[in-house]
């Protein structure tokens, strides 16, 4: 499994649990998921801190924020 | 006393004195039974005040007692039997059973209560003495209360109404000086009852409350003064209550030689003595006498005990003349 | 049909009951010389005499005792109390003798008495003047209490309670006597004893009466214009209280709203609540709202006084409040 | 089984989580309950030990009903319990009286007070007697009918509406997803359960119109505003957030939580509740905040003790009780014990959110979202990041002079973030 394309599972699997209504399968690369998902803060803090462990990454606090689609995420951590 | 007394007069006395203090004495047989429930207040020793100034009385004078009445009641003509079904709670009784001991009505004797308010009933003393003299007839008013109503505030307004007004009530003090438990003295500032009628412009007198002819006497001349002034006047009778207050009480308040001490001179000791020593009783008629009130006493209660139960569905009966609107014809009430 | 003040309407009440019956007396503090403390009964001492109009002495218990005998012995008097407040003096006589002697007597004794006394707030005359206690008459069997809220109930009621053979209490809130309506003098039909439709509605019923009539209908308007048609019943008979017609009126309208310057609790407001859900909680399409006196002695200072007791824009709220 | 709310007026029980015998400590969850507002833990308020099961998991009970009964610690057993193990000490009481005992101890409880719910639970409907006899006479099923009565009662209006076919009187116009899977609670056998989701969701949209109207009807508002600079907070924020890993992370809201808190000490009168015709001042504050469902709807639970806890701990106890309130596991003591409530539409939202207050509470405090704007300071033009604080408020318990004051208080405490 290439890192993209574990990247983009894990993503969508963290994102299922925050919001299990979503219909993730519709959700575009570029689309800002915070919105389209709408993630309050708290929810996007547990999106970071489950992406982190499943990951075993370190993202520093300021480039957290950047992690808002799934094209953002992929770019950011393979 | 004026003038000679004649034998058929005493013997009268003589026999509703005992006639009540056997009805009360079993009254209170009847009461521990359980066929006379409620508060039950005896009079006795007190019989010669009651029936010493109702025989002063003509048969039209108003009549207000207070709560120790069965005296009153009995010497004004009530059937012991309706006295008694009234105290069974029976619809014979002379309130259907409504009223009880303390509440004895009986209007065509003209016995408005049995009041158990103490001093309730003095302004409604004045107030029928009023409409008397509105209506220019001429009654006297008499209006029985203890030595305890002299504390309420009732007292007061009524003597000062009656004084103020000049109307024709005979206020009778019947003194025993005790008010329920507390001793005259102990509740008066100032004990002497028949000088406060001074304070509303009375006149006022005392009399011995345990010699029925010294009340008849002085209830004839005190109801003269007032149907021929128009005026009121006290009466201060001393007298003692030898039984407790109601049917029971320890009796902490008085010494047991007092009660003794009066007893020796208890209205059925005396009167009887006097008979017997002016000439006018003698053993068979006294044995006589007890048969005779001995036999009523029983008819009574045979009475109040045949009598019937008032129908529950008549609770709610002679509480108003009639529905609201729908009075009935708005007649005289002619008393 | 002449326009009288409700002050004027009680003294002709008066005037021809001691014209009409040698055996009517008037008895109070101050009746006489006088003319009355709310001078309902000016002029009369001259024109019947001290024998009928007669003042006593500043002793409610003995006079309105003396009253109670008075009736058995056969006059019909009628006795004025000055204030429902000081009426408190002569409450023994009032429910232990007036209310009880019928019954207790098994039906010997009648008592009929009327006593009139002066009842509610809004002069600034504090706690000891100003209580509306006509509830309290109300409860007590035996007794049957009048509140004549327009001139023209003032005019004859007076005659129905001395008509009638048992104890009637009269209460006349303060604040109307120098209100102004028509009296017919002789009307074809006179009923003291029921209530009555003030104004027709189908939106939702205001019971009340007395001193809050006037409120009561001014409230009414100012939620007509809200298109909120407000039917007002004016109990005028405290005691009995007709019910019929306050169940009939919220068949139609569906709520209720008692407006009562007593206090609320266990107060006149509650009693006809109560009976609504007696009789009406099928009919109910929201909770018995009630505007009652807040629950302190009144006070004197104006704006508190105003505040203690039911206000226009108090019912209109609870009106609204229904939703 | 306890009200969570005065018109709650039964409740299912799940399961328990206690069984006769465990010693039980004041806190311990010891039944699950479910209400339309999902699966409540019921929490036990003395110390003791369990003693009796009255009501078997699955029963449906109106509220007040005794669920078990526990003997409070220092009564003799009534039968043999193992020696209980040495427990700590007690907390100490605070004196403050808890809405609804949860179970019935055998020694009696303080009676609860009653107010008005912000949560209804509709058991039962809401309908007047008339609409009730009227529905039957028109054959209207009420249960389908809308209420526009007070709290939401049906009225006879609305059973004629729905006869004649009529839409409901406009309501607020509530966005609800159309379908989602139901919470991770587990659905008990209580058949209301089955009745889907989307009923429960409207029952609570129903309780919040309830519950918003009574406040508008009834509250008088006053709203303020300030706008804060948070260049301190969030410098301070970064600072620390820039050495902790991702789950020690504190959230800006968090410090805007404190801050609420700790403010409550220049205006104690904000924190408190409305009784009837009093307002009762608490002691202690319970942070109310406002979460909002994922499917739709909010619920307000309290933060115990916001003022006293460090803000790590803050943290945790809102990331669990964020985490709860979704999963539809909330405690008893969460849904009854705020003082007082704050609302944030989050870091995506809007400038500023004016709140309603949630009754009994007597005020409401809001953030808008954190952004840059220009800023003067000291003569000079700075970009700096700012939040605009609201606060809506009782103006039968308080004034603006003393809101100022409060909002005040947090801008201060904002510009000290150590002392958070």
């Amino acid at each position: 499994m290439s890192d993209e394309v574990k990247i983009r599972q894990t993503v969508l699997e963290i994102l299922g649990g925050i919001a299990p209504e979503a219909d993730l399968a519709a959700l575009e690369p570029d689309a800002n998921f915070r919105r389209e998902l709408d993630l309050d803060s708290m929810d996007f803090q547990n999106f970071v801190i489950r992406l982190c462990k499943a990951l075993a990454v370190h993202v520093p606090d300021r480039d957290a924020a950047q992690l808002t689609s799934l094209k953002r995420c992929i770019d950011y951590l393979r | 006393m004026t003038g000679a007394l004649a034998k058929s007069h005493a013997h009268a006395l003589l026999r509703q004195m005992l006639l009540i203090r056997r009805f009360e004495e079993k009254s209170a047989e009847l009461y521990m039974q359980g066929n006379i429930r409620g508060f039950l207040h005896l009079g006795i020793g007190e019989e010669a005040v009651a029936v010493g100034a109702i025989a002063a009385l003509d048969a039209e004078d108003r009549i207000v007692a207070a709560y120790r009445e069965h005296a009153h009641a009995i010497a004004r003509g009530v059937a012991p039997g309706a006295v008694m079904a009234e105290m069974f709670g029976k619809v014979a009784g002379c309130c259907r059973g409504r009223g009880g001991s303390m509440h004895l009505f009986d209007v065509s004797r003209r016995l408005f209560g049995g009041n158990a308010i103490v001093a309730g009933g003095m302004p409604l003393a004045v107030g029928l003495a009023f409409a008397d003299r509105m209506q220019g007839r001429p009654h006297v008013t008499c209006c029985f209360f203890g030595d305890g109503a002299v504390a309420e505030g009732e007292f007061h307004e009524s003597l000062n109404l009656a004084g103020l007004w000049k109307l024709p009530v005979l206020f009778l003090c019947e003194n025993n000086f005790y008010a329920m438990g507390t001793a005259l003295e102990r509740h008066q500032a100032m004990p002497r009852i028949y000088r406060k009628g001074a304070a509303y412009g009375i006149e006022a007198a005392v009399v011995d409350g345990m010699d029925v002819l010294a009340v008849e006497g002085a209830v004839r001349l005190a109801a003269e003064i007032v149907r021929s002034t128009s005026a009121p006047y006290l009466l201060e009778a001393r007298t003692y209550r030898f039984e407790a207050h109601s049917m029971y009480d320890a009796e902490l308040y008085r010494p047991k030689e007092e009660v003794e001490r009066w007893r020796t001179r208890g209205p059925l000791v005396i009167f009887p003595r006097q008979l017997r020593e002016w000439g006018l009783l003698d053993d068979a008629e006294w044995e006589s006498l007890e048969r005779d009130v001995a036999a009523e006493v029983e008819g009574a209660v045979a009475a109040a005990e045949a009598a019937a139960w008032e129908r529950v569905e008549d609770l709610e009966r002679d509480l108003l003349a009639a529905p609201a609107g729908h009075e009935p014809d708005p007649a005289r009430q002619e008393v | 049909m002449p326009t009288l003040t409700y002050r004027e309407a009680v003294r002709q009440g008066i005037r021809a009951a001691l014209a009409g019956d040698d055996r009517t007396i008037l008895v109070g503090e101050d009746v006489g010389r006088y003319g009355g403390a709310y001078a309902c009964s000016k002029g009369l001492l001259e024109e019947f005499g001290p024998e009928r109009v007669r003042d006593a002495p500043l002793s409610e218990s003995g006079f309105v005792g003396a009253g109670i005998g008075a009736a058995i012995g056969g006059l019909r008097p009628i006795v004025e109390v000055m204030t429902i407040n000081f009426s408190l003096l002569a409450l023994d006589q009032i429910v232990n003798n007036a209310a009880t002697l019928r019954h207790m007597s098994g039906g010997q004794i009648g008592v009929p008495l009327v006593i009139r006394m002066a009842t509610g707030a809004g002069r600034q005359v504090a706690a000891q003047h100003s209580h509306s206690l006509e509830v309290w008459y109300a409860h007590v069997p035996g007794l049957k209490v009048l509140a004549p809220a327009t001139p023209h109930d003032a005019r004859h009621m007076l005659p129905a309670a001395l008509a009638d053979p048992d104890p009637v209490i009269i209460v006349e809130h303060a604040m109307l006597y120098a209100t102004e309506g028509e009296v017919e003098e002789k009307p074809a039909a006179f009923d003291a004893w029921k209530a009555a439709v003030r104004r027709k509605g189908c939106d939702v019923t205001l019971v009340t009466s007395g001193g809050s009539l006037v409120k009561t209908l001014a409230a009414a308007e100012r939620l007509a214009a809200d298109s909120i048609d407000a039917e007002v019943i004016d109990l005028r008979c405290l005691r009995p209280l007709d019910a019929d017609r306050i169940a009939e009126s919220v068949a139609k309208t569906h709520r209720a709203v008692v407006v009562d310057e007593g206090w609320k609790t266990c107060g006149l407001a509650a009693e006809i609540a109560a009976i609504l859900m007696e009789r009406s909680f099928y009919d109910l399409d929201a909770p018995v709202a009630r505007v009652a006196s807040a629950e302190v002695p009144i006070p004197y200072a104006k704006h508190l006084e105003d505040a203690a007791i039911p206000s226009v824009e108090r019912i209109v709220a609870a009106v609204k409040g229904l939703a | 089984m306890p009200t969570l709310g005065a018109d709650m007026e039964a409740g299912t029980l799940v399961a328990w989580r206690k069984q006769p015998g465990d010693v039980l400590r004041r806190g311990d969850t010891i039944a699950e309950v479910d209400t339309e507002k999902g699966v409540i833990d019921v929490e036990v308020f003395h110390d003791g030990v369990f003693d009796a099961i009255l009501v078997a998991p699955g029963t449906r009970v109106p509220v007040g009903t005794p669920l078990a009964t526990i003997r409070v610690a220092g009564e003799p057993a009534v039968a043999p319990v193992a020696a209980a193990p040495a427990a700590p000490p007690a907390p100490p009481e605070t004196g403050e009286v808890r809405p609804a005992a949860a179970v019935a101890p055998t020694r009696p409880l303080p009676t609860p007070p009653l107010y008005a719910p912000a949560l209804d639970a509709l058991g039962r409907l809401r309908i007047s007697p008339s609409a009730r006899r009227l529905a039957r006479e028109l054959g209207v099923d009420p249960r389908l009918v809308e209420g526009t009565g007070r709290e939401g009662a049906i009225t006879r209006a609305d059973i004629e509406r729905a006869a004649a076919g009529e839409p409901a009187a406009p309501q607020v116009a509530v966005p609800v997803t159309p379908a989602f899977a139901p919470p991770a609670a587990p659905p008990s056998a209580d058949r209301q359960d089955r009745q889907g989701h989307q009923d429960r969701l409207d029952r609570m949209r129903r309780t919040i119109a309830a519950a918003m109207s009574r406040s508008k009807r009834e509250i008088p508002h006053y709203y303020l505003s300030t706008t804060i600079d948070l260049h301190a907070a969030m410098a301070w924020l970064d600072r620390e957030n820039e050495r902790r890993p991702p789950e020690k992370r504190l959230l800006a809201g968090m410090l805007l939580l404190k801050a609420a808190a700790l403010a409550i000490r220049e205006a104690p009168e904000l924190n408190a509740v409305w009784e009837g015709d009093r307002v009762v001042v608490k002691p202690d504050v319970h942070l109310g905040v406002a979460i909002s469902l994922r499917q739709g709807g909010l619920v307000i639970l309290a933060l115990h003790d916001t003022a006293s806890r460090s803000l790590d701990d803050l943290m945790d106890g809102l990331r669990d009780l964020t985490a709860r309130a979704r999963a539809g596991r909330m405690k008893s003591s969460e849904l009854s014990d705020s003082t007082i409530t704050v609302t944030s539409l989050g870091d995506r939202g809007v400038d500023a959110v004016w709140g309603v207050i949630y009754p009994p509470q007597v005020a409401i405090v809001g953030f808008g979202k954190i952004v840059e704007r220009p800023w003067a300071v000291d003569g000079g033009l700075f970009v700096r990041r700012i939040v605009t604080a609201t606060l809506a408020a009782d103006h039968r318990v308080s004034d603006g002079h003393r809101g100022g004051l409060y909002l005040d208080a947090i801008d201060r405490l904002l510009q000290d973030p150590e002392q958070l």
